[in-house]
């Protein structure tokens, strides 16, 4: 019943260890991690905005649902915030529970969910440009580079 | 002691936090914003102060989602004196 | 396209570097985990046996079918082999694809298919008595224990 | 060096090699068997050769599979000679 919001680098391990109990046989591990490129464009780097309490808060509620839902073990949400290269992982959520199934349905579940309802924002910086992306896969619409008018 | 915890209360009372990120925050220039309290404050009514303030912030509206103590709420939700409200585009975490 | 049959400890650290990809914005990690109870049996231990050449041609070839049919980006499937105690991991499946719905959809189909086609079997070891298990979740039938006759 | 190589080339083609795993491992007190090789040998035949000299692995025979040289194989599939045939009895890694 781990959540966190960091500017810190985010550890699997750590995640690991803080979800696992004797009665788990599955552990499943997502990470989101900084793509070069989105919708066509090649991305230079991400910078992530929060409202780090709430988005905790939401969290937790979303990996207690989960519990109800499927019935996994336990939790463990971390997201990252600040400037992220590409390649580094800026969602990183896992779940320990006593069968493989659940723990594949939950952590598909819980990410989308995250995705649409924890307060994070995302800023792409393209060589030309930067854009707040809104909503989980927008192109978005404001302060678009020229290039891409 | 006391006399200057009970001042900082009555403060908060009478003003209602406004919360700002991502493209809000660039838009406004700031984070943060305070407001006098009015009886009767609503989700919407707020969020039409702040607007009024700050008409960049004009565009937002129609995606914007609203927070009151970091909880989801609609139009119609109370806005107490020293609630804080975050004014939240659509996100795109993870 | 890293596979491997190990009798050392499955490091996760490892498996994500070995999928990492600029083009990847998913990776998805799941660790099969001796649990310390299976089919209502308390578990002392587990011990693995495998035919490691054919169970890594396996491997492999269930990875490449993965990158076939779901479009993932790269994969690393480590099996571990010998005496296995509870909360350790004998399965680590990590797959990178660009967008998350692939990473579970195919590391659920790459764990259930290992589960299936890879020659590797273990054994349950309680208090009173061991038994090797046969097929992916069977109570097993051979070698119970007088207590569960 | 080059008879060398031939003569153990030649020892090869004459034998297929048994390899056991698990619970037929256990039965069987060994992990790998030795058998000649014959004309037209199928899994099938292999197999029945290996359970006549080992008795007590034909109750697994029913749930059995058999991988020729690495590859899953049927009954009717050919055994060359200097093969390497194992027997598989149902999966249960992860």
């Amino acid at each position: 019943m781990l959540v966190r919001v960091t500017d810190l680098p985010l550890d699997v391990n750590e995640a690991i260890s803080a979800v696992e109990t004797p009665s788990a046989g599955a552990v499943n591990v997502f990470l989101g991690v900084v793509r070069d490129n989105n919708l066509g464009r090649r991305v230079g780097h991400l910078v992530y905005d929060a409202y780090p309490s709430m988005a905790e808060r939401v969290m937790r509620e979303l990996g207690e649902e989960a519990i109800e839902k499927f019935g996994i073990l336990d939790y463990a949400i971390f997201h990252r915030t600040g400037k992220l290269a590409i390649g580094e992982a800026s969602l990183l959520v896992t779940i320990s529970s006593g069968h493989r199934g659940e723990s594949f349905e939950a952590g598909h579940w819980l990410v989308n969910s995250i995705k649409k309802r924890v307060p994070v924002w995302k800023k792409e910086v393209w060589e030309d440009g930067e854009e707040w992306i809104e909503g989980p896969e927008s192109l978005g619409i404001q302060q678009a580079p020229a290039s891409m008018r | 002691m006391a006399s200057g915890a009970g001042w900082s209360l009555t403060i908060r009372r009478m003003t209602v936090t406004i919360l700002l990120f991502a493209s809000l925050a660039e838009a406004a220039g700031t984070r943060r914003l305070e407001l006098a309290a009015e009886p009767g404050d609503t989700v919407a009514s707020v969020r039409d102060r702040v607007v009024s303030a700050h008409p960049q912030l004009a565009r937002f509206v129609p995606t914007l989602m609203v927070a009151v103590d970091e909880v989801y709420a609609t139009d119609d939700d109370p806005v107490p004196p020293g609630a804080t409200v975050a004014l939240i585009p659509p996100v795109s975490g993870g």
